[in-house]
């Protein structure tokens, strides 16, 4: 440890004030950082010792809040690809092997572009600290794309994202709007062509996909009925034995790379709210909003998408992932108590709204959680307007 | 349920501000507090929602090739669409007047707030603009009443939202170039990004 | 007795290090210091004395020259020996070497029946003179109250429950004369209520119960509980324009002693704390004592930080330093100065945090575990990155982040409409223990008050 | 600067002349130019359905030459006169008012196309339609050929549709893909032709009533089809008629 | 704002060449370091909408110029004779007159761009760079001057928002000035970005280029 230590200690010359490369220091100081945890004491006044939690620390549990879902993605990029090309795998290790050759290439083109290029250039001009925030964000912009996302979509996606929705606000903590969305809204409007859902969402490599394949997503297929006319749950189970209520919820479904297993994002939920670290609040509220208003569609029932049974929302599309680890961020989100209810309520509600009564959109989670990040700060105000009329109530009685 | 479509559609999908930009001199200017920008908002909705159908029956009635009709049939030739802009700015400014009037008498706080923006109103594009869509678009009498509110709301909603985004991004650490007007730009166009969720929404 | 007050949200910080239930009367300070430092509001301090003077305790040492009619007076007897000054020459330390006899200045008797005759102002003038006034800290701002307001109401917390807080059973075991006379020296000054707000978890100390003409509240929770703002914001919260006045059961001692005796008696037993203690006890001793003489042979180690108060609102005093006129608490802590390899991923059971996350497992022991915590920041500062934590340690209706960050803007209204007129440093201390972010709250929030009070 | 109550009077009536003036001298200067790009508009347009126009054609010869304009009713009957007994010039009917009526009161306007050789000749049918994009208003021209079957050609125009999505249909590109196309099926029943979801880019794909989709755009492309379909049904009387002839 | 606060008629003993360094001023301080729409924050509100493509916005530019330029002279030459009390309605009258002039041009010798810029011609009126240079120069300054500040206006405008169609049109269609530039040099299948077509586009590019100048000049906004 001392020998590391000393290693950096050296290493830190050049950064350090009037040295070569001070321009350079706070590239240097992540570093530094991660490695050790600086020798940094407490002021002279105030607070004399400090709970053991950073940022870092607090990013890095939604991160490991992520694993499940993001292993369990490259499973099923695999799995969905042998099934589509007609292939039997060898061995489960070839499922997970075509998984890891085509996510970890879009989690290391994100890293590159969003943290690397992007947010490295602001903290050199900028000369502020580099933020943890991206550590995070690096994971969710992969997790939220479809697997057959081109790498350069990724890459302009990163750029954009951490440069308009993050570094122009001053960086981690600053943010209005949830940066990994932004990432999938930017490609969702820009590249319209590859991620709206038109196009399968398998991975297929250099292959065509075996006869009768459709690879359409469960969303996708509910939004059809809307036409067909035919019954949701009838039409899913007609489409593929792998579209049941159980399989749907574990996930062995074509979709985004994180977001297809529930069961998975449960697990990951679970951490976040045991950490503390993820608002329960938001989590339950968004998949109550969901719910209540399917049921209140299903009063409706106009059309058989309008009938589809309310758990079906829960489990179909990205509502899940969505709203454990999207909506849930601490930066965007609701800042008060009260307001995290109502915010998730709306997330909800807005989700299944868009679903099924916007034939534009298949998928509305991301939407509503974004229409929501803008709408988080009135929220609070309000929130906030109310106390503050509290006490000045009290004031004048 | 066509009007309340049209409502939503006006509020929602044709949003002033995200889908024509109108309205952005004071969508800037005037979105600092979320107090004025409520105020604003508020006296916006009045205005449209007065001068809409008002500028519909004008045009109807007096601008429009054959619209003087009424009056006798030897003027159905006539066609005084060449004063529409005229007509309507003057119009519009008689109403900005009628409204700082109103204001002035019922709320001299918010009128002490909002004084120095009421005249902008006039030069609000989406006023203007509110009365030349309604033209262009053909609607009916109440369709332009409905249309006129709900643009009113949908310009209101994006500048109470975007002032509440202000006010906490005071804590920010902009930086020095996107400062005020730069911030508030991209603002704009990420809130565009997720005001999209309603295009196509059919109720 | 009124109804018991039960406030959920807080965090106990359970350090190892508590004080054991004995006062030791063995260890004398050489030297005890007036510091202008601890009295917050403080703006133009003047040394009264110079180096060589003799005083005796109870002579005035020190006044502000914006309120010079209140006097800080000198705990012992004995001579000036040091003025220290800082940058600027702002005054940091009047050092007295004490007698090894004391010698009081004498002020006017009474009875306590006497007491009631007095007026306002005679105790008033008193109380200037015999350097008991600066026990009165006013809210808003948390500054020695000022003369001239009437507050709404006085209030006195009759419990401690900071870290390794000391216990009120023991420091003022048998002050109860004292403490009655100085609540009717108190009740003077108000129209409202005396309020004593007690444990309602434990035995009602005696002298609180027996106390006349209070109003004794419960409350129970977790820290903050025992701090005298949050209790307030519960029972009669201060508004806009409102004064309060809050009292420690110590100033109310010292009070009382002051028209009893007819001196200034800066006597109090202390608490001297935490893991690096070998044997935590108390001591009796004066205030402002300098604290080498407590600590000598009895640490496990050197390389610790001397902290005058307690670990959340405490400072730094540095081996050679003297406690302050309010504490009665000294708390020794190891030294964080060490470079932590991975030590922000790296899981342990042994740190203690508010939060949960990632490799922090101490919400796995038990309740009872006590934590060595030392100095070191645990990160580094950040921007503010809402977790929703700080609300969850503010057990009051005041929306703690929304506070910060108006004061941080420096819009005045927000902060008045926000509360701030309600909170001193010690109720958002919490705040800043548990900051993922690694901001100074209690600067922020000083910072606030100050822009308040004088812009 | 206070102005006496008269002064601005006078001022206003002065200003209210002048400006009026400069109106309507603008106005009745610019008339005649304003009709005539209007009708070389419309006519453009018309013509676009079943030819490549380019800026130097002299649109209005061609279409006086080739284009014989007639209006029908719901029933596919020719009518001269509207309601009120005046003519009517099938250049002239407002589409988007009669959209807003019942179908069978509309009236109908029918471009025919003649014979370059033998105008005499009908060689196309161009029939003006309107419809809801995704946004907002969609119109367009569809061309049938002679024998009221095959789609000559179209052309299509948008008031918001997005751009490079649904605003596609105003292209070129998405236009040549209904050419040949057929609108009636072997049993003879008025089938009209769908555009596909989805963009597949290869013609060998669709069948004669598909069409292939504008990757992005279903939604326009579904306006589109209701829109065509629709207007097929309203002059279906007229083609059937026509057709056997 | 009062014609009265803002900049004082200058006065002048000698006969100023028509091109003076104060009169160079007025056209170049506009275009850069007091750019109407990057600095003053004015006129986004009808020019952003046309952006999509450069023709439109070309056209768009040169009835701003053309307006901006003769309301100025004709407010300036009548701003003695103007009554204070009514002098907005009379501004927006002018304004009003000169864009119902142009807007009947357009119809009459451009029809399809008129279809194409539809309501957007009539927007001038409200375009707040006009009605602000016509109160904070023109009523207090010389004919000649006025004519100068509303060419130095109207030529800041359009390149900006000409600025930020090139973008919106190269990466939103690939093309420029309609001409196919990336088909043209081979990249025949350069994906087109469905957002700079968008409104949100516009933002988009208009905040960098904001960025961009600001940070350049080193202006910062309170």
């Amino acid at each position: 440890m001392k020998f590391i230590r000393n290693i950096v200690e050296k290493a830190k010359v050049p950064f350090e004030k009037g040295g070569k490369l001070e321009k350079y220091h706070h590239l240097f100081e992540t570093i530094d950082t991660l490695l050790f945890v600086p020798n940094q004491t407490t002021g002279q006044k105030g607070v004399q010792v400090r709970d053991a939690v950073d940022l870092k620390r607090f990013m890095m549990t939604v991160i490991i809040a992520l694993v499940p879902a993001l292993l369990f993605g490259m499973y099923n990029v695999g799995y969905q690809y042998y099934k589509a090309v007609g292939l039997t795998p060898a061995s489960s290790w070839d499922l997970w092997w075509v998984g890891i050759q085509r996510v970890v290439p879009i989690i290391i083109v994100t890293y590159v572009f969003g943290l690397f290029i992007t947010e490295f250039a602001f903290t050199v001009i900028r000369k502020h600290p580099i933020n943890e925030g991206f550590l995070v964000s690096g994971i969710l912009i992969p997790m939220v794309m479809p697997p057959t996302i081109p790498l350069w979509q990724v890459a302009i996606a990163s750029v954009f994202a951490v440069t308009m929705a993050k570094e122009a606000f001053g960086g981690t903590g600053m943010n209005v709007l949830n940066v990994a969305l932004v990432a999938r809204a930017f490609l969702y409007f820009a590249y319209p062509g590859q991620i709206s859902g038109d196009q399968v969402w398998v991975y297929l490599g250099n292959h065509t996909p075996v006869d009768g394949f459709s690879g359409a997503t469960p969303l996708a297929l509910a939004a059809q009925t809307l036409e067909t006319g035919q019954n949701v749950v009838a039409s899913l189970a007609a489409q593929s034995a792998d579209y049941s209520f159980a399989n749907l919820f574990y996930g062995l479904i074509p979709g985004a790379i994180g977001e297809t297993s529930v069961l998975m994002i449960l697990i990951g939920a679970l951490i976040l709210m045991v950490t503390g670290v993820g608002s329960w609040k938001i989590m339950v509220s968004v998949f109550g909003g969901a719910y209540g208003m399917a049921l209140v569609l299903n009063a409706v029932g106009a059309n058989p998408y309008m009938a589809m049974p309310p758990e079906y929302h829960l489990v179909i599309g990205g509502l899940a992932f969505g709203a454990v680890f999207m909506a849930t961020d601490p930066v965007t989100a609701s800042q008060t108590e009260t307001g995290k209810w109502i915010y998730g309520l709306m997330i909800g509600i807005l989700t299944v709204m868009i679903r099924v009564l916007n034939p534009a959109y298949p998928e509305g989670i991301m939407l509503a959680i974004l229409f929501m990040n803008v709408f988080a700060p009135l929220v609070d105000y309000f929130v906030v307007a109310a106390n503050k009329k509290r006490r000045l109530k009290r004031a004048t009685v | 349920m066509e009007l309340f479509n049209l409502g939503i559609k006006s509020i929602f999908i044709d949003n002033m501000i995200f889908a024509y930009f109108l309205g952005m001199c004071s969508f800037l200017a005037v979105s600092k507090k979320v107090s004025t920008a409520i105020g604003l908002g508020a006296a916006v909705v009045f205005v449209l929602g007065i001068t809409v159908p008002v500028d519909w029956l004008v045009q109807e009635y007096i601008l429009k090739e054959g619209a003087l009709s009424w009056i006798s049939p030897q003027f159905a030739e006539m066609n005084l669409e060449f004063l529409q802009f005229i007509m309507f700015i003057a119009i519009i400014a008689a109403m900005v007047q009628l409204v700082e009037m109103i204001i002035e008498k019922f709320s001299p706080a918010l009128y002490g707030s909002l004084g120095i923006f009421l005249p902008l109103i006039a030069v609000n594009c989406a006023i203007l603009g509110a009365s030349l869509f309604m033209v262009q678009r053909d609607y009916t009498l109440a369709e332009a009443s409905v249309y006129g509110v709900g643009s009113g709301l949908g310009w209101m909603f994006a500048i109470v939202a975007l002032a509440a985004v202000r006010e906490k991004l005071k804590y920010s650490n902009v930086p020095d170039g996107l400062k005020g007007l730069g911030i508030t730009m991209i603002i704009t166009g990420l809130m565009g990004i997720a005001f999209k969720s309603f295009i196509g929404i059919a109720i | 007795m009124s109804k018991i007050i039960k406030l959920r949200k807080g965090f106990d910080i359970n350090l190892a290090g508590k004080a054991e239930h004995k006062v030791s009367d063995s260890q004398h300070a050489n030297t005890y210091a007036v510091k202008p430092t601890d009295f917050i509001g403080m703006q133009r301090p003047k040394a009264l004395v110079a180096v060589g003077d003799i005083v005796k305790a109870g002579t005035p040492v020190l006044i502000d020259k914006k309120h010079e009619d209140v006097k800080y007076v000198a705990p012992v007897s004995g001579e000036i020996v040091d003025i220290k000054r800082g940058e600027k020459r702002k005054l940091l330390e009047i050092v007295i070497l004490a007698d090894k006899t004391m010698e009081f200045e004498s002020f006017a008797k009474y009875s306590v029946s006497d007491l009631a005759k007095l007026s306002k102002d005679e105790l008033k003038e008193q109380m200037f003179k015999g350097g008991v006034w600066p026990n009165i800290i006013m809210r808003p701002y948390g500054v020695v109250a000022d003369a001239n307001d009437s507050p709404k109401a006085i209030f006195i917390s009759g419990f401690d429950t900071s870290p390794l807080a000391p216990d009120y059973n023991v420091i003022y075991k048998g002050e109860e004369q004292a403490f009655q006379a100085g609540i009717q020296v108190l009740k003077k000054f108000t129209e409202g209520a005396i309020h004593i707000n007690v444990n309602g978890a434990d035995e009602v100390n005696p002298i609180f119960l027996n106390a006349e003409g209070v109003q004794v509240n419960k409350f129970i929770g977790k820290h903050p509980v025992g701090n005298v703002g949050v209790q307030i914001h519960h029972i009669d919260p201060i508004n806009k324009g409102d004064v309060a006045w809050t009292v420690q059961p110590a100033g109310v001692i010292q009070i009382g002693k002051l028209f009893l005796e007819g001196k200034f008696d800066a006597s109090k037993i202390i608490a001297l704390t935490g893991s690096e203690v070998a044997n935590p006890q108390y001591f009796k001793t004066y205030g402002g004592a300098a604290v080498k003489a407590f600590t000598q042979g009895n640490l496990k180690q050197e390389h610790v930080r001397y902290v005058s108060g307690n670990v959340l609102t405490g400072e730094n005093i540095g081996q050679e330093g003297h406690l302050g006129f309010y504490t009665n608490q000294f708390t020794i802590l190891p030294e964080g100065d060490h470079f932590q390899f991975m030590g922000w991923i790296a899981p342990t059971a042994k740190k203690l945090s508010f939060h949960r996350a990632f490799g922090l497992l101490s919400f796995i022991n038990s309740s009872n575990k006590e934590y060595v915590l030392d100095t070191n920041m645990q990160g580094e500062p950040r921007a503010f990155v809402q977790t929703g934590a700080f609300e969850k340690v503010v057990p009051m209706d005041i929306y703690p982040t929304h506070l910060l960050k108006a004061i941080l803007a420096e819009d005045f209204d927000e902060m008045e409409a926000l509360g701030l007129y309600e909170i001193i440093e010690e109720d958002f201390a919490l705040c800043e223990f548990i900051d993922v972010s690694k901001h100074n709250v209690q600067a922020i929030v000083r910072e606030g008050l100050d822009l308040l009070q004088y812009s | 600067m206070q102005r006496s109550n008269t002064y601005i009077l006078v001022f206003t009536a002065i200003m209210t002349v002048i400006i009026g003036g400069i109106l309507s001298f603008t106005s009745q200067f610019l008339g005649p130019a304003q009709k005539k790009s209007i009708e070389l508009d419309t006519k453009t347009s018309i013509l676009s359905a079943v030819m490549q126009l380019s800026k130097k054609d002299d649109v209005l010869g061609i279409y006086k030459q080739r284009i014989r304009s007639v209006v029908v009713d719901y029933n596919g009957n020719y009518i001269e006169k509207d309601r009120k007994g005046n003519p009517i010039v099938a250049e002239n009917v407002n589409i988007l008012k009669n959209y807003k009526m019942d179908p069978k009161e509309r009236e109908y306007p029918v471009y025919e196309y003649m014979n370059a050789d033998d105008t005499t000749q009908i060689e196309a049918y161009i029939l003006p339609m309107y419809g809801a994009g995704l946004w907002d208003a969609i119109y367009g021209y569809v061309a049938l050929e002679k024998d009221l079957n095959t789609i000559k050609g179209a052309s299509f125009g948008h008031v918001s549709e997005t751009p490079g999505l649904g605003a596609r249909i105003a292209t070129q590109e998405i236009q040549e893909r209904f050419k040949g196309k057929t609108i009636f099926d072997e049993n003879g029943n008025l089938v009209s032709v769908t555009m596909l979801k989805g963009e597949k880019k290869d013609p060998s794909l669709f069948g004669p009533h598909e069409i292939d989709g504008m990757s992005g755009a279903t939604l326009t492309g579904k306006g589109l089809n209701a829109m065509i379909k629709n207007y097929l049904g309203y002059y279906e009387a007229f083609i059937k008629k026509n057709k056997h002839q | 704002m009062s014609a009265e606060t803002l900049e004082k008629p200058v006065e002048k003993a000698v006969k100023e060449p028509l091109f003076s360094k104060r009169r160079r001023k007025f056209v170049t301080d506009p275009l850069d370091d007091d750019n109407p729409v990057t600095i003053q924050v004015l006129g986004i509100c009808s020019a952003l909408a046309v952006t999509v493509k450069m023709e439109p916005t070309l056209i768009m530019s040169i009835a701003v110029v053309f307006v901006i330029v003769f309301s100025n002279l004709i407010i300036s030459l009548i701003r003695n004779t103007i009554p204070g009390r009514i002098r907005i309605i009379v501004q927006l009258g002018v304004i009003a007159t000169l864009v119902t002039v142009v807007s009947e041009v357009l119809k009459a010798y451009n029809y399809p761009m008129y279809k194409v810029l539809g309501a957007f011609v009539g927007l001038i009126i409200t375009n707040c760079i006009v009605m602000g240079r016509l109160e904070a120069f023109a009523m207090g300054n010389k004919a000649w001057d006025s004519v100068l500040d509303g060419m130095g206006s109207g030529f800041g405008y359009a390149w900006v928002i000409l600025t930020v169609s090139f973008f919106r049109e190269l990466f939103g269609s690939g093309t420029v000035f309609d001409f196919p530039l990336f088909e043209k040099i081979g990249l025949a299948n350069f994906p087109t970005n469905g957002l700079m077509v968008d409104s949100i586009g516009a933002f988009m590019i208009l905040a960098i280029i904001i960025w961009v100048q600001r940070t350049r000049n080193g202006y910062v906004e309170n």
